[in-house]
């Protein structure tokens, strides 16, 4: 596995259950999207929930939300977009040949994951330190305590299931930056590239709407 | 493990004897192999599920709760339900025959995602192993159902830890869909169009549908129980103004489009084996395929009718009805085709043809009892008792359980090499019908009565019926032991099967019994429909 | 052993619809199952192989007979289910005239209350001839109030009431029995139901000495517990007016409206700041959670249901609405309500 | 390989989304009541979309792979309106507002 491969057949790396190349890429990437499919019932659910209770308290929700550090949730959005911007570039890089940029871009992706979680674990930290952990630390004159107990449950599982998916996402994107650093994609090969990046934008995605519901509609009160 | 591209020598050894030895089997990527792997645990579990109904039978002969406690029957149903649901029914057919069979009767050399089909059966292991382990440490006693706010404040068992196995297996659930759903698209043979595909793949294509739309949910739901009951803030119930309704919701918007997980694939042995021994093509063979396309897609809408007394809107349970009628159409439509199939066939009384009349027959009375339970009024009064576990056991074990068995004696040359004892199979087949009818028939009669489910102790004056439903047990239960003894008997001592020993048409009769670890010598190109008799019988010379 | 029953009781107005259309579906279902049972079961003996070189004439399908097994099942399909939907409405819709019952279940039992306040635990007796309707809640999980006789069942909520209602016909001692799943002794959550004839019924129910009915408890409870200190019957306290709020819709403050039925009643006697209604923005009740019990806040409810419209009242649409709101000093914390700002329901 | 999108189709999609994300921050502190969430969810959606039209390349991609996203949002869906049409009917949220 390393810049020793040199005939075309090996670098397409084709397994043996494929016919094609084209065919191997296709399988792929079909494959990525029907799993994004899945993820976006997993999150789905949660968002489902999230919904129907807030149709209940819209009060309650909104003093949660009123509670969110909206320069950070601004800052962290900004970030993620960065990032799969980078990502983005990164893909493009390998697709046109520039391997040694793919490689940085690569790592810029990482590091601005990185810096996604930090400012979130900093929130997480504040909310702590504001005794706004349900189950753990939760206190609050407002009126609606107990709606705004449940906005916090949903922040903490859907952010946290979201940072999950992100430290996943940054794991394998440092293991593809090695691996495109030893020389393992050209722009014949990079469909492992290209799938990362699909799952990458989606965690994306998943972020942009989480911001949408838990940051925004408190901003007014 | 990066193979490069392999010509398969001239003579390859078949799947079986190609490497020995318990690592190659165990970190084999053959999707044959895996799908032997999958049969021996989903059979191990299915036993082990089939001794909790046992004793759960048996308690029920007298009205007192005398053989176990209260306590212990509660969890015997519960890890009746759960072993079954999640370690047997949904993986039975598609992990095991599904697995075998896909790439062959598609002409492929295996499944999109080998290294994944491997990591699923592992991760389910994994799941069955937790769920076991949490069972055994103390068990639970939630039903297979975890109806919150019981499961996550009031229920003093290990709720978390088997709802953990189920979520994990959840993921071998998800892999094997994904895995499917892929194959079929993109690793089909040459001339292999879709309206050539056999039914057994457009049924497989529909339950991998489910596989991946469903069990995400089913997933988060869990999760959020566990996060409920282990941070005790009340998602789903009530002391924070959480719906414990919206449990169900999630619950069955995942678990009744698993009921179509686990019958659809029952339909795909069924349409196989009605066409092999009936030596004709499948009466309306499009209807019959976007059926099943439509039984997993209008399955997602109806799962509301689960709940129509459990405090949803009056509004909300007509829209759900309705839709439960709607998809009940396509499952009528199989049926009429299935035995218009049969009409002026050639018509063989081969033990799996025995087994799919079987299937016909008793998924047409759990049909029907769904419309029943589907009709709002009569809802109100047959839900929750035993008519519904009447009803669901016609369908998934009736349903499931013969068309796995037929479906295993079927392709057991293929998967074996060896033909089964004829005469005792039959006797099996014969048994398990019996059996199977008198466990489960008086249980309609109990529910119309307005016996409740998940009773220790009952009335009186319902014990005959329950004493006839044990003895029916008992016959069932000897009924499934015979195929487990005279199958693995056959393995080593039957005789040696041909490639083709019921002159079936379809892609995985045309390769050697068994098939090599690539399936086929050369990659089949296909110019026939399926179920091609007309073919078949030129082939042979027989015009 | 005992004698084998095969039908069971019959013994409520429901019951009776109930069992036309349940024979009806079997008449049906039995037909066509029958029907593909001989079919399947003449043609597999009447086709038999005879031998293996045997191969029958391909038939590939019709598309009139396809259609024709597409659309009238469908067609039956749609009457069943308008029957079955119908029969659920008239379930659903209790009458008006409905006598109330009001239950509360918990592990493993059920407590039932009359509005005379005769109370009984695990029966329950009705007179035949009149509509019953259940108001029922649960202390814990979730059960299900289900009389096979009568063909009834509903789930049984905490922090929320379901209703069932039922017009015995046939005096008799019929099955009681919990249906939804509720921890160890859910087969041991069973009791009876008495219907009498209603002489008797009105006997049994002034017999056994209650101290007095539920709604005189829930007014007692109303003036203990100082909710008489601002809900007044004209509209000069600081409160909302609660003469004729029940069955009516509520303005909120954001606009939004709400039915005042039991659930809401409850929900405003434990979170009365939850959701502030138009006229009362900063609410100066105080919360009740914790400090009263289910059968308490039942003989509330049927006290505030039964207060009515009072004599001078002329605002027959709703309570809480805007005209109400004159006068009114948000903020101001009187001597019925103490201080609101140490109130933290979510506290550890 | 894959489909090739020069970089400045995706330079113009990060500027867009930045702007996005800027306009749900701004208009996010009038007071629109319920109208606030649905704003905010609406603009989430259009950036979703351009993410997915332009780094995901889902224009791009075959027919299969649009069905199977469109698949996906049409499940999401069911789930959320079936449930919600319970909830609604059911007097369970207040009707009406601003």
């Amino acid at each position: 596995m390393s810049s020793a491969l040199s005939s075309t057949a090996q670098k397409l790396m084709l397994r043996e259950q494929y016919g094609t190349p084209e065919q191997q890429r296709e399988t792929v990437t079909l494959g990525m999207w029907i799993f994004l499919a899945t993820e976006v019932m997993f999150f789905g659910g949660l968002f489902m929930a999230f919904a129907v209770y807030r149709m209940r308290f819209p009060q309650g929700f909104d003093e949660g939300s009123a509670d969110m550090s909206i320069v950070l949730g601004s800052i962290n959005t900004a970030v993620l977009i960065a990032s799969s911007f980078a990502m983005a570039l990164a893909i493009h890089s390998a697709a046109t040949g520039k391997q040694y940029r793919s490689v940085w871009l690569l790592l810029t992706t990482a590091f601005l994951g990185v810096a996604f979680l930090a400012i979130k674990f900093t929130e997480y930290y504040q909310h702590y330190e504001a005794h706004k952990v349900p189950g753990i630390w939760f206190e609050t004159s407002k009126p609606e305590a107990g709606a705004m107990q449940l906005f916090y449950v949903f922040y903490f599982a859907m952010t946290g299931l979201h940072a999950l998916h992100m430290t996943i996402g940054i794991t394998l994107v440092i293991i593809y930056a090695l691996r495109a650093a030893a020389g393992s994609f050209d722009s014949e090969y990079h469909t492992p590239l290209e799938a990362l990046g699909l799952y990458w934008h989606f965690v994306d995605i998943v972020w942009v709407f989480l911001f949408a519901i838990f940051y925004i509609s408190g901003l007014h009160t | 493990m990066s193979t490069l591209v392999k010509i398969p020598a001239a003579e390859t050894p078949n799947y079986l004897t190609e490497g020995r030895g318990i690592r190659s089997w165990l970190l084999t990527t053959d999707h044959k192999r895996i799908a032997l792997l999958y049969l021996a645990s989903v059979t191990v579990f299915f036993f082990i599920g089939g001794i909790f109904a046992l004793l759960m039978r048996l308690e029920l002969v007298t009205p007192a709760s005398d053989l176990v406690s209260p306590h212990t029957y509660n969890e015997l149903f519960s890890m009746h339900g759960i072993i079954m649901v999640w370690f047997f029914l949904i993986p039975s057919i598609p992990n095991t025959l599904g697995n075998f069979l896909i790439p062959m009767m598609i002409g492929a050399k295996d499944l999109a995602y080998p290294k994944i089909n491997l990591a699923s059966w592992y991760v389910f292991m994994l799941g069955g192993t937790i769920t076991l382990y949490s069972m055994f440490r103390g068990g639970v006693d939630t039903g297979w159902t975890f109806y919150t706010p019981f499961s996550t404040i009031y229920s003093n068992t290990y709720v978390v830890g088997a709802a953990l196995g189920i979520f994990v297996s959840g993921f071998a659930s998800i892999m094997t869909g994904l895995n499917f759903i892929v194959t079929i698209h993109n690793m089909r043979a040459p001339g292999m169009t879709w309206f050539r595909l056999p039914l057994f793949i457009w049924s497989h294509y529909a339950t991998s549908i489910i596989f991946v739309l469903a069990t995400p949910v089913l997933a988060v739901t869990l999760l959020m129980v566990a996060v409920e009951r282990i941070f005790q803030v009340g998602i789903f119930s009530s002391e924070l103004g959480g719906d414990p309704v919206l449990f169900q919701h999630m619950f069955w918007f995942y678990s009744h489009p698993a009921v179509y997980i686990m019958v659809l694939p029952g339909m795909a042995v069924v349409s196989e084996l009605v066409a092999a021994f009936s030596r004709k093509t499948i009466f309306g063979y499009t209807f019959v395929a976007f059926a099943s396309v439509s039984i997993a897609v209008i399955g997602f809408l109806v799962w509301g009718h689960h709940m129509f007394v459990a405090g949803t809107s009056i509004y909300a349970a007509m829209y759900f009805s309705l839709l439960s009628y709607v998809v009940a159409v396509p499952s009528a439509i199989k049926v009429f085709n299935w035995t218009a199939t049969v009409y002026k066939g050639s018509i063989s009384w081969d033990t799996p043809m025995l087994y799919a009349i079987g299937f016909i027959g008793l998924f047409t009375i759990g049909g029907m009892t769904g419309l029943f339970l589907a009709a709002l009024g009569i809802d109100v009064h047959v839900t929750d008792t035993y008519f519904v576990v009447a009803h669901f056991h016609y369908i998934m074990v009736g349903g499931t359980i013969m068309a796995f068995l037929g479906g295993i004696h079927y392709w057991w040359p293929k998967i074996s090499g060896r033909m089964y004892p004829e005469g005792i199979s039959k006797l099996s087949a014969l048994t398990v019908f019996l059996g199977f009818n008198l466990t489960f028939f008086p249980q309609f009669v109990l529910g119309y009565l307005g016996m409740p489910r998940r009773y220790a102790a009952y009335p009186p004056e319902f014990q005959s019926l329950h004493v006839l439903s044990t003895a029916g047990a008992t016959i069932l239960g000897a009924g499934y032991l015979m195929p487990l003894i005279y199958l693995f008997w056959s393995w080593h001592y039957g005789p040696p099967a041909p490639p083709n020993p019921w002159r079936a048409t379809g892609l995985e009769w045309q390769t050697s019994s068994p098939p090599p670890k690539q399936n086929f010598e050369i990659t089949p190109v296909v110019t026939r429909k399926a179920y091609d008799y007309e073919g078949m019988k030129d082939e042979l010379g027989l015009v | 052993m005992n004698s084998l029953q095969l039908l069971p009781d019959t013994a409520s107005t429901f019951a009776v619809q109930w069992n036309w259309l349940f024979w009806m579906l079997v008449a049906v279902c039995g037909a066509v199952s029958t029907a593909v049972a001989v079919l399947l079961i003449y043609w597999t003996l009447r086709y038999h192989r005879k031998n293996d070189n045997e191969f029958p004439q391909q038939i590939q399908g019709n598309i009139k007979v396809e259609t024709a097994w597409t659309l009238i099942p469908f067609i039956l399909f749609v009457g069943m289910f308008a029957w079955g939907a119908e029969l659920y409405f008239k379930i659903e819709k209790p009458p008006a005239n409905a006598r109330e019952v009001y239950v509360v279940a918990k592990q493993w039992m059920w407590k039932l209350q009359y509005t005379n306040g005769q109370r009984e635990i695990n029966t329950l007796h009705v007179p035949v001839g009149e509509p019953i309707r259940l108001v029922m809640t649960s202390e814990d999980a979730i059960h299900s109030f289900f009389i096979p006789a009568f063909r009834v069942k509903q789930d049984v909520l905490p922090a929320r009431y379901t209703t069932l209602w039922f017009q015995a016909t046939k005096p008799g001692k019929y099955h009681l029995f919990c249906a939804e799943y509720c921890g160890t002794k859910h087969s041991g959550m069973i009791g009876w139901v008495y219907a009498m004839e209603p002489h008797e019924f009105e006997r049994w129910l002034e017999q056994g000495g209650a101290e007095g009915s539920l709604a005189s408890t829930g007014e007692k409870l109303f003036h203990q517990f100082g909710c008489s200190n601002c809900h007044h019957f004209d509209s000069q306290g600081r409160c909302p007016v609660l003469t004729n709020l029940f069955g009516h819709r509520v303005r909120l403050l954001d606009g939004r409206t709400i039915l005042a039925d039991e659930t809401y009643i409850r929900e405003k006697i434990l979170r009365p700041r939850a959701e502030p209604i138009e006229g009362y923005l900063d609410s100066v009740m105080p919360t009740f959670e914790g400090q009263l019990n289910e059968e308490q806040l039942l003989a509330l409810i049927a006290y505030i249901k039964a207060i009515g419209p009072a004599p001078g009242t002329q605002q027959p649409t709703s309570s809480g609405t805007s005209s109400q709101s004159l006068g009114q000093q948000p903020g101001i914390a009187g001597p019925g309500a103490t201080s609101i700002s140490g109130s933290k329901p979510g506290d550890r | 390989m894959g489909p090739v999108v020069s970089v400045k189709t995706y330079m113009f999609t990060f500027l867009a989304l930045l702007a996005l994300t800027l306009s749900t921050v701004l208009i996010g502190f009038l007071n629109l009541g319920w109208g606030s969430m649905f704003v905010a969810v609406l603009i989430a959606l259009g950036k979703a979309i351009l993410i997915a039209c332009f780094f995901m390349h889902a224009l791009l991609e075959k027919k299969i792979v649009k069905l199977v996203i469109a698949g996906s949002i049409l499940w999401f869906l069911i789930l959320v309106t079936l449930t919600a049409g319970d909830y609604i009917t059911r007097g369970w949220v207040a009707f009406g507002g601003k």
